[in-house]
């Protein structure tokens, strides 16, 4: 695991490296040279098992962070590779030639998400909503309860009470 | 079992479509020598609430398209809003065949950001469940894939079994299906007074289980007809199309992260993944059957090696307002279908800051499962399904 | 393909002669599992209504509804969890973190019914078929989702202690004090309780926060002495913690000490100075420094109100100052206070008695409003032959005089009789100066007001405790000084009317005990002498104490009065409550005119 | 064609969901003739439902009720999570076909829809579809939580909260998830109703035809299909 750091470091500008146990690294690139790293580690590192594409949405930073966690499945170890992309018009360098799985992960950050991946099969059509009109759900400025609230109808005469609240009330409502 | 041979079927590729660039065949519908049929969500031959959209020339398919989202709930979303102690009731939601996988991973997760060491009687009953669980489950989808093509009496008798399992684990857990068990920190019981006796009658009716099975299923020129050569998987797909668990031990390659990244209490239990080449409907078959009997062998060997008694939970904060530093981990175990696993990323406060879920079926059931179909005989939809083991919850979550 | 594949399937036909396993009655023959998780059952008398069960449900499945029968009192909000079947997942999360195990589930499972509204109970108070269920899940053993014990506080060692006057409670270090405050549940029903209303989840809240300012600014909005409460109060709050049912109660008068010990003195004007408004002409006088005048000075200045504070002694702070031994509360703390209320402008007047060296009169007619904060000074007497003797004191006394550094000679034997705080308080002391000290008390040991702690405290210092003793006559010597006194031994008897059992002398069990200093110690009372005569003819009092409305108004005009002299429970929270309450009477009665 | 069917349809051609397999068009068939088709209205019948009166002999209709509560075919549709305890339900260990139930694969035979937990919006309208497609007379049993008040899911934005706004439900049954032995109860309560003639679920719904529906069409947004199509 040293080593690969060490020869990663040496050809790529990563950084972040954050060993959590002794099979898993979570690593840092910029935007660009993402593709180029994972088709790295793909082809000379032997991280043949794509394991999962996924984003974080970082608002206060008005960032998302995608995460493309790799397997190399000869010595068991996991690689994690982040990359942060601006929120505003969100989009990144498709990955869908590298595995067949990776379109339907695009697929769907770019439902849940809305970030775009130009290039990658399928990727505007609807993969798990059907019908939805709002921003993508997964961003956190979406309020889900809000959003429930509005639509579907809590059944009514529900009604609690905070116990601090209560015995204030009760007992000394002036003090 | 004798050696199967696979039978070199080829179609007549003259009356199919071309095939289009993006690796996908040119169906035109208003040539009308095509028609699109929905396979599902209401059809009994579907595996959960999903569906599969077909174009057939006659009763082959040239196209197929998985649709999903009949179940999506937004866990990661809802989680999102949720203390980590609150995600601990929903997260067994996710995979309703097997609940305690996400259980597990999602206690291992926060207990890895969170720097928890798990007493060992927690691990040990930890495994327990779980394989109990992989049996459960074993014992609903392996007769189930002679169900598929009209079997249906191995079925019968399977889910009895399975379901004098869940009596057990009603009995530890306190539920039948959601057991709620595996909580971030320990487990919430120790095992009741005669638990391994009971669990040990049960077990010597699954040996006899399996010897009817293989009577019925495995050696049963029917089945061996409907499944042998079918829905072949080449090994260079495991790779390409991210294929795991028994699916890729089916092709060949002995991947099991049970052995590869042992976890819980793996490393001191002695079995060895069984693995075939065929890569078939029936080669698959095999190798949840072979799952089976390992199970069976493996909750032996932890009710022989578990300590009798010892603390169950590690003391965590108070779960109120419990805080996990910031970072973030990917914890994987090895479920009946293959790698599960969970990506967290805690911001430092009380709420995670995103949960991902990477169940398999992600990709057997739309990537692999829709080239599979292509050619395919429209009676064999239910089939393929099943041996790719497809479950829609973990796919939309 | 062979023959055998042919024919292997067949052998299925002997599964023919196999038993069914079908079960016969499904719906009576299998009862859930003695864990199963089925519905809801809640022993109402057990619980408080913490809504800890409420604060878990992920699915807000739970709402806490008054129920018919239960009134709120301290230590219990009156509210019951009432569950909404139409969220609940059976999770059982309510069940183990229930602060008090009253809440479990049956192994009952079959409810059907063709209205969705009625899915929705109180469990306990809607009668349900399962309620009788014995089997079901419960919070299993060595599991717990919060701490039930609480983080243990440093002290002194018994042994150092004994011979010193240094702080026995050395207090919580950060991590210490963290994980204490970590394990509240921020039910807030301390709040009810506290005299002062102070808001303490809130400010335990920003210790885990390690949002310090915030605490200290949250402990001024009800109590400005928060280091003298930090260690000495009688933490009522401490007695309804909901904790304090299944485990210990959170240390929150530690909690309060730790916030007020770890921000540092220079900051308070810069953290408390908001809230503060602009002067107005108006001006109090408050006799007495206790925490009651103190407390009102505070809120009197923040409101833009002149306060004047006359105290007769050479130092602020009362009964805090004078009756506390400095192993409880060094004076240095208190001193830390008194300077800070002296620096936003509250002008305390010292060793100015009134009726001695200003009259009642003047301070009257030259404020617009007076504030009586005088507290009980006077001791009472045990009423027993010999107290007059030399060598017979009384605590309060024996208390002050130490405290303010005198030298006290109580011999090699000292007996203390009574079994409050000041009793335990002098019984130390006099432990700490040298003598072999002995309290004998009435009741029992479980019946004694004193802190628990404290008794403890005592009992590790080797002070001999004798209960059930009632003192009959104190014996003298030849030379007209103390030398024993006598006792009876009593049982105790349950009271007819529902009391605490009284302790009844037994006939013929005198016992002598040698001594050489008999402390008296069993409480004290008013003087109101400083009062000129019309006034004290008008002032309402009742059982010794002042009589105050709600705003700690007395019956005399434009006359407030807090603290021991009107309150029963006669600790500083109290007092320091009345002096915010009295603050708040007085800017009403000023401003309105 | 009802009025509603009408007004719907000039409503999808606003919509921006609207699929294109729907729009009016015409096709040229294999033997040359050319077509004109509108797909809403000419693949489905697009009345309203009819409210079927119980018949005029009460003891017929009586023997009618007994023949429906000890017939009850359940349609396969595993909508939720729920479904997975129908395994043990129809297989030996409680065998529910001894109790006259069994499952049935297409809306056309099957009598009752079992709402197995909570709906997600995509589902809910392919429980719209396959409920209108059954035959009367027709019965909806809710399991769990999630079809009373929307259970774990109910600050979900993807999942119904109470079933009763979108369909009408005959029995209830708590739990999550109930298990076997509650649903054999959910079907003894709902034998006992529909024997008392109070299985009129169908008959509500057609009463209440432009209630459901508006409730429906609020969060279907995407909805492409005729207003009523059996």
């Amino acid at each position: 695991m040293k080593e690969l750091l060490q020869r990663l470091e040496y050809r790529f500008d990563v950084s972040d490296i954050v060993q959590k146990r002794e099979n898993q690294t979570f690593l840092t690139i910029d935007k660009k040279h993402t593709i180029s790293l994972i088709t790295h580690l793909r082809d000379i590192e032997n991280f043949s098992h794509f394991v999962l594409l996924t984003a974080v949405d970082w608002i206060e930073d008005n960032l998302f962070q995608l995460t493309y966690i790799l397997h190399n499945p000869e010595v068991n170890i996991d690689i994690a590779i982040r990359t942060m992309i601006s929120r505003d018009n969100p989009e990144m360098d498709s990955a869908h030639h590298l595995w067949e799985q990776v379109a339907t992960y695009q697929r769907e950050l770019k439902e849940m998400f809305g970030i775009n991946f130009p290039g990658s099969p399928g990727v505007n059509d609807s993969f798990i909503l059907e019908g939805w009109d709002d921003i993508p759900p997964y961003r956190r400025d979406f309020d889900t309860k809000k959003y429930t609230e509005e639509t579907y109808f809590p059944r009514p005469g529900r009604q609690t009470n905070d116990p601090a609240e209560y015995m204030k009330n009760k007992l000394y409502p002036n003090g | 079992m004798a050696k199967n041979k696979i039978i070199n079927w080829k179609p007549d590729r003259s009356k199919f479509p071309d095939i289009g660039q993006d690796g996908k065949p040119v169906v035109d519908l208003a040539s009308q020598k095509y028609v699109k049929i929905w396979h599902g969500p209401n059809h009994p031959g579907v595996t959960g609430n999903m569906s599969l959209e077909l174009t057939v020339n006659g009763d082959e398919i040239v196209d197929a398209k998985t649709h999903v989202g009949y179940l999506h709930r937004g866990f990661e979303k809802l989680m999102e809003r949720r203390k980590y102690i609150q995600c601990f009731p929903i997260v067994c939601r996710m995979c309703v065949a097997e609940t305690d996988f996400p259980e597990y991973i999602y206690a291992a997760a926060v207990e890895d950001l969170a720097n928890i060491e798990v007493p060992e009687m927690a691990q040990w009953l930890r495994t327990l469940v779980l394989e109990m669980s992989r049996l459960q489950t074993l014992l609903r989808v392996v007769p189930g894939q002679g169900g598929t093509i009209g079997l249906g009496l191995g079925v019968q008798w399977g889910v009895y079994l399975r379901d004098l399992i869940l009596d057990l684990f009603e009995e530890l857990t306190g539920g039948r299906i959601y057991h709620m068990y595996i909580i971030p920190g320990g487990v919430r019981g120790l095992l009741p007074d005669g638990f391994k006796n009971r669990m040990e009658e049960i077990l010597k009716k699954v040996d006899d289980y399996v010897i009817r099975l293989t009577s019925l299923m495995y050696d049963n020129a029917v089945y061996k007809k409907r499944t042998i050569g079918i829905g072949v998987i080449p090994t260079d797909w495991v790779d390409k199309y991210g294929i795991v668990g028994p699916n890729a031990r089916a092709a060949g390659f002995k991947r099991d992260i049970r052995k590869d990244n042992p976890y819980l209490i793996y490393g001191q239990l002695d079995y060895e993944p069984f693995t075939t080449t065929e890569s078939d409907i029936f080669a698959r078959a095999v190798v949840r059957l072979e799952d089976l009997k390992t199970t069976v062998d493996l909750i032996r060997q932890i009710i022989a090696k578990m300590p009798l008694n010892g603390d169950i939970k590690a003391k965590t904060p108070n779960v109120l307002h419990w805080k996990i530093p910031k970072g973030e981990t990917y914890v994987k175990s090895e479920s009946s279908r293959g790698e599960f696993g969970f990506y967290l990323v805690s911001d430092g406060s009380e709420y995670p800051r995103r949960i991902n879920l990477r169940g398999p079926s992600y990709t057997h059931a739309i990537t692999v499962l829709e080239k599979l179909l292509i050619n395919a005989n429209i009676s064999d939809v239910s089939a393929l399904m099943v041996s790719l083991q497809t479950c829609p919850p973990e796919i939309e979550r | 393909m062979s023959l055998k594949d042919i024919l292997s399937p067949f052998s299925a036909w002997k599964n023919l002669a196999l038993e069914p396993v079908t079960v016969k009655d499904p719906l009576n023959e299998r009862p859930g599992a003695p864990r199963y998780r089925g519905f809801h059952k809640n022993e109402l008398n057990e619980c408080i209504g913490c809504g800890t069960c409420s604060d878990i449900c992920q699915n807000a499945a739970i709402d806490m509804v008054p129920v018919e029968g239960i009134e709120t009192k301290a230590g219990d909000s009156g509210l019951r969890p009432m569950i909404d079947y139409g969220r609940c997942c059976w999770c059982a999360l309510c069940v183990d973190i229930c602060s008090t195990n009253s809440l479990s589930l049956s192994n009952e499972y079959t409810w059907v019914n063709s209205d969705p509204e009625v899915f929705r109970f109180i469990p306990g108070a809607d009668k349900k078929s399962w309620d009788a269920n014995e089997l079901g899940w419960k919070k299993p053993d060595n599991y717990n989702l919060n701490e039930p014990l609480r983080v243990k506080m440093e002290e002194t060692a018994p042994d150092e202690r004994e011979m010193s006057f240094l702080e026995v409670v050395k207090g919580y270090s950060k991590e210490q004090a963290e994980a204490e405050a970590d394990r509240c549940i921020e039910c807030g029903l301390c709040t009810a309780t506290c005299p002062a209303h102070m808001d303490i989840p809130q400010y335990i809240k920003t210790i885990r926060d390690n949002n310090l300012e915030e605490g200290l600014r949250i402990m001024y909005q009800t109590n400005p002495l928060p280091e003298i409460c930090g260690r000495v109060c009688t933490r009522r709050c401490e007695t309804v913690c909901a904790l304090g049912h299944k485990g210990d109660a959170i240390s929150i008068r530690w909690l309060k000490r730790y916030i007020a010990d770890n921000v540092s003195f220079d900051e308070y004007e810069k953290i408390l100075n908001e809230g503060f408004i602009e002067k107005t002409d108006k001006k109090v006088s408050i006799i007495g420094a206790g925490p009651s005048g103190l407390s009102l000075g505070y809120y009197l200045t923040q409101r833009g109100i002149k306060a004047t504070i006359y105290e007769a002694k050479e130092k602020a702070g009362g009964m805090t100052m004078y009756g506390i031994p400095k192993y409880r509360l060094p004076m240095e703390i208190l001193d830390k206070e008194v300077e800070f209320l002296q620096k936003i402008g509250v002008e305390i007047k010292f060793n100015t008695a009134v009726g001695k060296n200003i009259s009642f009169n003047d301070l009257y007619n030259n404020s617009d409003a007076v504030f009586i904060g005088v507290g009980f000074e006077s001791p009472y007497k045990i009423g027993i032959e010999g107290e007059n003797l030399k060598g017979s004191l009384q605590a309060i006394e024996f208390l002050r005089e130490i405290n303010k550094g005198n030298k006290i000679d109580i011999g090699k034997k000292a007996v203390i009789v009574g079994g409050g705080n000041v009793a335990i308080d002098a019984a130390r002391i006099a432990k700490r100066i040298g003598a072999e000290t002995t309290i004998l008390y009435r009741r029992r040991v479980e019946d004694m007001p004193a802190d628990w702690e404290e008794i403890e405290g005592a009992e590790d210092e080797k002070v001999n405790i004798i209960t059930q003793a009632i003192p009959v006559e104190i014996i003298p010597d030849e030379k007209g000084k103390v030398k024993a006194v006598k006792y009876l031994k009593a049982k105790m008897v349950a009271d007819d009317k529902g009391g605490r059992p009284r302790p009844v002398p037994i006939e013929g069990s005198e016992t002598i005990i040698e001594t050489e200093t008999v402390i008296g110690a069993i409480g004290q009372g008013a003087d109101y002498s400083f009062l000129p005569k019309e006034f004290e003819e008008k002032l309402e009092l009742m059982r010794g104490r002042i009589v105050t409305d709600s705003n700690m108004k007395t019956s005399l005009d434009k006359v407030f009065a807090g603290g021991d002299a009107v309150n029963r429970t006669a600790d500083a929270i109290s007092a320091i409550a009345d002096g915010h309450k009295a603050a708040i009477g007085i800017e009403k009665m000023l401003l309105s005119e | 064609m009802s009025e509603i069917n009408n007004k719907n349809t000039s409503g999808i051609e606003k919509d921006k969901f609207f699929a294109p397999e729907n729009e009016k068009r015409t096709v040229t068939a294999p033997d040359g003739q050319i077509i004109e088709i509108d797909p809403l209205n000419d693949y489905f019948c697009g009345d309203a439902p009819r409210v079927h009166k119980p018949h005029k002999n009460k003891l017929f209709e009586s023997f009618l009720n007994w023949a429906r509560a000890e017939s009850i075919w359940v349609l396969g549709f595993g909508t939720g999570c729920g479904s997975i305890e129908l395994y043990p339900l129809l297989t030996p260990r409680f065998d529910a076909y001894r109790f006259g139930i069994q499952m049935a694969p297409t809306p056309r035979q099957s009598s009752l829809m079992i709402i197995s937990g909570y709906l997600s919006v995509k589902t809910l309208k392919r429980v719209v579809r396959s409920y209108e497609q059954m035959q009367n007379p027709k019965f909806v049993m809710g399991l769990g939580s999630c079809t009373i008040n929307g259970g774990m899911y109910w600050d979900s934005y993807n999942t119904i909260n109470r079933l009763d706004y979108y369909l009408p439900v005959d029995t209830y049954i708590a739990g999550c998830m109930p298990r076997p032995e509650a649903l054999l109860a959910g079907f003894n309560h709902l034998k006992k109703a529909i024997k008392e003639g109070k299985g009129e679920g169908a008959n509500k719904y057609a009463e209440n035809f432009e209630w459901y529906k508006a409730n429906q069409k609020k969060i279907i947004k995407d909805w492409n299909m005729p207003d009523y199509n059996w």
